[in-house]
């Protein structure tokens, strides 16, 4: 850290507190010139936040940030701000009205002569833009028809747009599947070539080692340590966000009995098809089976997942669990059939922003509360501290606002719902996404409990980690089922087929 | 929002120590019902300075009887505000359900009315008509997928236009006993009226806190994917929702048409106004999923504090309009300062 | 309510004066009126403002109940809907006098109100033998659901269709708002160009009238072939103005400050326990038993024109004529 | 509300065929534009039919003229909703506005007011009060957090009460010739009225359409920390719209007490109503971000063409307010089958 040249951007002594959260104490992080620079932490520990104040989103309660060894800009003047730092936030800044066109080229639109916009160059330099990512979309969409990908593509391409020397990236792999990461990274490395300094933060510890210089690591709105990334091992890195040394044994990795003979069948699916979803899709999952299914983002696996709990209806073919034929296209029906599951987007269906931890975690259970639809509030905190107890969600208590939460603490609330009426069947679409390590390990740690407690388990996901622990694993491509692997696979043989390539079993 | 405290100091993940915490979040949901409270203080003790009238069993009785009515229409939109919905068709409902009742059941000649069903079919004749445009509405809306906003704005100017057409503009009189029964009782010594309105909104109160159909409403109106998600089943309940508040409004129009014993034709016409801003300046939002009833009815009863006080103020005519409205503001200025970010 | 402790002192009667609404040029003069006579009536004075709303209206009077007033004077918009209030009067023994209007129920001490059937009848009989019996004419009605509105307009439908059966009238509400009328009748006057008379049932609309006959070019002198006959009704100052200046050409003058008057008048002569009989008065003008136990004094409300000639039978004012309160105020 | 939402539903297949795509793209956004349109074909055929005068020039100047002043308070309000606020202010606005200037220029005596300043200060003043109000509004708001709906509500009985106060509830009449100008002024045979009403509806449309401040407003009404995070600053277009939205109150004021040589002290009551009716109609969302000038402008004038049919059929008065509402849900329901979901 001996440089001569002033760092790229500093944060010395920052406090940033939201009410009573703190949620930066006395933070400090330096950021040199050319190098990758990896955030990491555990959810909650303070990282969007501090993006957010290196950023100019939000002014610090103290301490000061400099650029190049200047002064940072008034929190007024945004422009100066963009010529020092681009960044892809965590929450989605795309405008869902607006055209593809227009959000990316907002507040510097290009204008004719006469000084209007010329909508014909708005949408010709968005359209080149978005050929250079290979992102195959029409600029006049309105955003809110893109798809998570192509949503999260296109903040990345705007944020890469501005030609700034230095660029924040807040968890940009958290919505995208393997091929997509791949792309982004291949991007990055060349503008790491060119000398542009990243601030990257991920969950995914993987990543930080394929791609960064430095580390930095954040616990509890502190700053713990920075280091070469080559002089910490992953265990080291683990400790260092969770706090204790003694664990950071990857999940899945447990020995698990064999369910899938003699015992009784769950969740039976037979020729299942719905047009532009999936094709002609049998399998069972037996009590206690974990059974994962794979694929790429557009292969069907998450739309099978949501006719499987009812929030879609397939056009031929039946589902049946715990023996029952429940309504198609009714989550009702699903849950009456012991189903509890986890959607794919949290913000868009899986809780009530503005309802309390118990509110939200106890929705699907208004039996459990009190006779004949009332609620007895003692029985509900009671039942959510019990599931804050139980997936170590971080908040001062059950009455809290879902939405004062961390991403990854959300995640939790959502999955302590779908365990909430003990399921027969528990469907998982992308549990884990935005979920630091070790409360990664802690979901996936519950639902082999579950599993083993003789609950069914079906989980949907591109992600390595989440499909790790299952018994076998369903690989979809272009809505069908390509291949079957039992425990034990190679990731790459996986990655192989999730993308359409030969097997190798 | 902002309500964690601080937990840097421990490493692991508490399992929140359970004693003094939530009793400190009840607190705050409870300041947020009660951000009114303290203008309404305000109002009372400005009241008894002004005239010893004021704080007279008598005078607040007055002041309850004269709000019941609007004090149901806040609720039924009250319950639809939080399904995120809107219905302004409710004013039109006040005059139109008990005018129907009138133009069938009052004797042709004196009362301007058909005749044509006996006196005792007038309140189930105007709960009837509730329901209906409830039902109507609730079949534009959900069925249709149409705004809200829109189809009973459409529907407040049809349903209005009905009432002036089947009345020709005038008032119908010589009620049925059974259409005046709930406006001129007394329980206890107590209108009817007044019982009625402060049970609906225990029940309410009920309903909406202590029910899982209640917190249904609540999750529609913030979410209403997650609400399907969760398996609610967010079209029953939303009908629900809508055929309620017509049926609450007919009801209102009940009592109001007798209290005067008689439905003009311009009954309710402009209470809409009235009644969204009891509801927001009570706490609930216009983006649904926010506020409570007891926060409602304290918007409802601010207003016609104010308006009480200003009578017995004898304001001169020409100024009560601005004075109302200057202490509107105050009224809200304070609850923002004592209730925090209620009103947002 | 506000109290005007007015000469009497101490011993002063408390009587309540129940404003119908503060929006309107007649019944601010009428709001003026009321304090300079319950002065000289010797009267102490409280009053509210029912904006034009009965159930207002019903909760103010709770509050002179609450107040201990001895007599209450109201002018209920809604003549139905009053009848609660009255009877809850009636059993407290508070003597109610209603102004401008006539309840259809109940008992009250004195309706003090001009006739509105006869505005009605004596725009048209001014109209109609202008019009010379033929052509058509406009009438801005108020609000269907004003009891004086709908007299007015149904008086003057009959009369026209009796004494001028050629004349078309096209009658177009407009809930007593200038711009709705301005609307309609420019409307009808692109859609009729016969129209050759305008009869406004209040003053409200008489400057957007003048404007829209200015922009089609019908602004014209009484003796020109495009004048339109112009009758509005009120008599406000500004009325009076504009009838000597040639650009209306009549109003019916409802007497603010009679009402304002009579109505403290019957007031203190109920308290004081007085009894009146069928017959004329001694103001000129005649008390009526309209049904039994309900009298009331029909005050005289002239016919203003710039001549002051008789037209049908009907006797008018000059607009000068010092007899008129609008004359007198502002 | 935060973050986007509508994932699940789309399924990713990003090759998104090139070709056809933009052209029906374009064509569907022109089509929520043009929402209205048959609505507005149906409406005109229709009074053809009832009267050969509604297609004459006179006619539709006639409309066009007395639609003019709740236009541009349409124009006003669509700002305002566009980046998710509220202005029910605006209402009284048109009748404060001018009122302080009549009361400030009309000599004493004739017209009620104090002729303090001389004639040619009316419009100044008028625009100035406008001004004043929309930077109260924009403080109130903007600067110290409240609710949008319910300060404006506030503002609304306060301004309405102090037009009734200064005027005793009076009309002022004897207006200085500075104020009638713009309601009594022709420019090439067209009332000037329809020209300013015109001109400032194309002035809207290229600014929300083609400048950046336009599309600010979009983007601030759609995510309003996405507008932040993109470089807006987003308190001064709110700034600039709320004061804007004043001052065009105020020029429609000037411009109605033009038309009518008046200022009556209830003029614009009521007006808000259908002012949130035309916009709403016209395609503008309650929730902030969508909705088009041009769409504002069909939305004012489907309400007038059908009142000027409604008063062209001679339909008997009592059935008018019943026909009109009828009319007003039909041409919804139309522009809703030919317009996609244009209204939601
Ligand atoms: N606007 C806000 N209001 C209240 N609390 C907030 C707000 N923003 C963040 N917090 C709180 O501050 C703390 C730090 O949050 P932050 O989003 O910075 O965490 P993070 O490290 O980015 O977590 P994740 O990995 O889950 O994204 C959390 O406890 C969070 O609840
Ligand atoms: N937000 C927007 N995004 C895209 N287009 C818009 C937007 N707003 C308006 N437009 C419209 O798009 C129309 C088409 O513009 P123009 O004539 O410049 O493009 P074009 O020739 O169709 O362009 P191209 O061939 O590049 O698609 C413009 O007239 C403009 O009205
Ligand atoms: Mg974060
Ligand atoms: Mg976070």
């Amino acid at each position: 850290m001996g440089s001569t040249t002033p760092p790229v951007a500093e944060a010395t002594a920052v406090t940033k507190r939201f009410g009573s959260t703190v949620a930066l104490r006395d933070a400090h992080l330096t950021v040199l010139a050319g190098e990758t620079h990896a955030l990491v932490g555990r959810n909650g520990a303070g990282k969007s936040t501090l993006v957010s104040i290196l950023t100019g989103l939000q002014a610090p309660d103290e301490g000061t940030v400099t650029f190049g060894g200047e002064p940072a800009p008034r929190v007024a003047d945004r422009d100066a701000w963009r010529r020092r730092v681009a960044c892809v936030y965590q929450k989605s800044t795309i405008i869902p009205e607006l055209t593809v066109a227009e959000n990316l080229f907002l507040n510097r639109h290009a204008h004719a002569r006469g000084g209007l916009i010329s909508w014909r160059t708005v949408r010709r330099q968005a359209r080149e833009l978005l050929e250079t990512w290979s992102v195959d979309v029409d600029v006049s969409t309105p955003a809110a028809e893109l798809s998570v990908e192509q949503r999260q593509f296109v903040e990345i391409a705007r944020a890469l747009s501005f030609g700034a020397r230095f660029i924040v990236l807040d968890e940009p792999t958290a919505q995208l599947d393997g091929a997509a990461i791949n792309r982004l990274f291949d991007r990055i490395r060349e503008l790491q070539q060119q000398g542009v300094t990243f601030l990257f933060i991920s969950h995914h510890l993987q990543e930080i080692y394929d791609l960064c210089d430095t580390v930095t690591v954040f616990r509890d709105a502190r700053h713990i340590l920075t280091s070469r990334v080559d002089d910490l091992p992953r265990t080291e890195l683990v400790a260092a966000m969770t706090g204790d040394a003694d664990r950071g044994a990857a999940p899945g990795g447990r020995p698990r009995p064999a369910r899938t003979d003699g015992t009784a069948e769950v969740l039976s699916v037979a020729g299942l098809s719905a047009t532009g979803g999936y094709q002609d899709v049998s399998f069972a999952v037996s009590a206690g089976e974990i059974v994962g299914l794979a694929g790429a983002a557009s292969s069907g696996r998450t739309e099978l997942a949501e006719t499987v709990v009812g929030l879609r209806a397939a056009d031929a073919g039946e589902v049946r669990i715990g023996g029952r034929r429940p309504r198609p296209g009714s989550v009702p029906a699903a849950l009456a059939a012991g189903v509890g599951f986890v959607p794919q987007d949290r913000h868009h269906q899986g809780y009530v922003p503005e309802m309390s931890i118990a509110d939200n975690g106890t929705l699907t259970v208004p039996e459990r509360l009190g006779p004949r639809g009332l609620i007895d509030g003692r029985r509900r905190d009671a039942l959510a501290h019990t599931m804050i107890d139980n997936l170590a969600i971080k908040t001062p208590g059950p009455g809290q606002h879902v939405s004062g939460l961390s991403g990854g603490n959300q995640q939790k609330v959502v999955m302590a719902r779908a365990l909430a009426n003990d399921p027969g069947l528990l469907v998982l679409i992308n549990p884990t996404a935005g979920v630091d390590v070790r409360s990664k390990e802690f979901l996936l740690g519950k639902v082999e409990e579950t599993a083993d407690r003789g609950t069914a388990v079906l989980v949907a996901s591109d992600e390595l980690d989440d499909l790790r622990l299952c018994d076998r694993v369903l690989v979809f491509f272009q809505g069908r089922i390509v291949g079957e692997m039992q425990r034990g696979w190679h990731d790459h043989a996986l990655v192989a087929a999730m993308e359409g390539m030969d097997l190798r079993v | 929002m902002s309500e964690t405290t601080e937990t840097t100091t421990t490493t692991t993940v508490p399992s929140a120590p359970a004693g003094a915490r939530p009793v400190r979040r009840i607190a705050v949901a409870r300041l947020r019902d009660l951000a009114l409270i303290p203008a309404i203080v305000v109002i009372a003790i400005v009241g008894q300075l002004v005239n010893p009238v004021f704080l007279q069993t008598d005078n607040l009785v007055n002041v309850l009887q004269t709000m019941s009515e609007m004090a149901v229409l806040v609720l039924a939109e009250t319950l639809v505000l939080i399904v995120k919905k809107m219905d302004l068709s409710l004013e039109s409902t006040v005059g139109l359900a008990p005018g129907i009742a009138a133009w069938l059941t009052v004797p042709a000649g004196a009362g301007h009315g058909l005749g044509l069903l006996p006196g005792a079919w007038a309140v189930p004749v105007t709960l009837a008509v509730g329901l209906v445009v409830g039902a109507v509405n609730a079949l534009f809306i959900i069925r249709f997928g149409l705004n809200g906003f829109i189809v009973t704005l459409g529907m407040l100017i049809v349903l209005r236009g009905l009432l002036t057409g089947i009345s020709s503009g005038q008032t119908f009189f010589n009620l049925p006993g059974s259409m005046l029964y709930l406006g001129t009782t007394e329980w206890l010594g107590v209108p009817a009226s007044v019982w009625i309105c402060l049970l609906l909104f225990a029940a309410g109160i009920v309903v909406l806190g202590f029910t899982s159909f209640g917190r249904s409403l609540y999750a529609i109106g913030g979410n209403i994917d997650a609400a399907k998600a969760a398996g609610i089943r967010t079209d029953r309940v939303l009908w629900t929702v809508m055929v309620t508040a017509g049926l609450l409004a007919a009801l209102s129009g009940l009592m109001l048409s007798g209290r005067l014993a008689s439905v003009a034709s311009a009954q309710g016409n402009g209470d809409i106004f009235t009644v969204f801003a009891a509801a927001v300046i009570g706490g609930i939002s216009l983006n649904g999923g926010k506020g409570s009833m007891f926060g409602a009815f304290t918007g409802i009863l601010l207003l016609f504090l104010i308006q009480n006080v200003l009578t017995l103020g004898g304001v001169p005519a020409q100024w009560i309009g601005a004075l109302n409205g200057a202490i509107i503001l105050v009224a809200l200025v304070i609850s923002r300062i004592t209730g925090g970010k209620a009103q947002d | 309510a506000s109290t005007t402790s007015a000469g009497g002192g101490a011993g002063a009667q408390v009587v309540g004066v129940d404003y119908p609404r503060s929006d309107t040029d007649f019944w601010n003069s009428y709001i003026q009126y009321t304090p300079q006579y319950a002065k000289q009536l010797g009267l102490s004075l409280k009053t509210t403002n029912s904006q034009n709303d009965v159930a207002k209206l019903a909760a103010n009077v709770q509050t002179f109940v609450a107040e201990d007033v001895k007599g209450v004077a109201m002018a209920p918009q809604d003549t139905a809907a009053i009848a609660p209030t009255l009877a809850q009067l009636n059993a407290k023994k508070i003597p109610v006098v209603t102004v401008d209007t006539r309840p259809d129920t109940g008992d009250v001490y004195m309706v003090v109100r001009a006739d509105n059937r006869a505005y009605g009848q004596k725009a048209c009989e001014f109209l109609g033998t202008k019009l010379g019996g033929k052509g058509s004419v406009v009438m801005l009605e108020g609000d269907l659901a004003s009891i004086n509105g709908r007299d007015r307009t149904e008086a003057f439908n009959a009369c026209m269709k009796q004494n001028f059966p050629s004349v078309t009238v096209y009658g177009e509400a407009t809930n007593w708002d200038a711009a709705t009328a301005a609307q309609k009748l420019q409307t009808d006057l692109t859609a009729h160009p016969d129209v050759k008379g305008v009869y406004m049932q209040s003053s409200f609309a008489l400057a957007g009238t003048l404007q829209v006959l200015q922009q089609k070019g019908l602004l014209a002198g009484p003796k020109d072939p495009k004048h339109v006959f112009v009758v509005s009704n009120d008599g406000i100052p500004e009325e009076l103005k504009d009838i000597a200046a040639g650009k209306i050409d009549a109003t019916v003058s409802q007497p603010a400050d009679l009402y304002a008057k009579y109505a403290l008048y019957y007031l203190q002569s109920a308290i004081a326990g007085k009894v009146f009989k069928p017959g004329p008065t001694d103001h000129g003008s005649q008390i009526v038993q309209v049904r039994p136990g309900l009298l009331e004094d029909q005050l005289s409300a002239p016919l203003v024109t710039a001549d002051g000639g008789t037209y049908g039978g009907i006797t008018s004012l000059t607009s000068t004529d010092s007899s008129l309160w609008g004359n007198h105020l502002g």
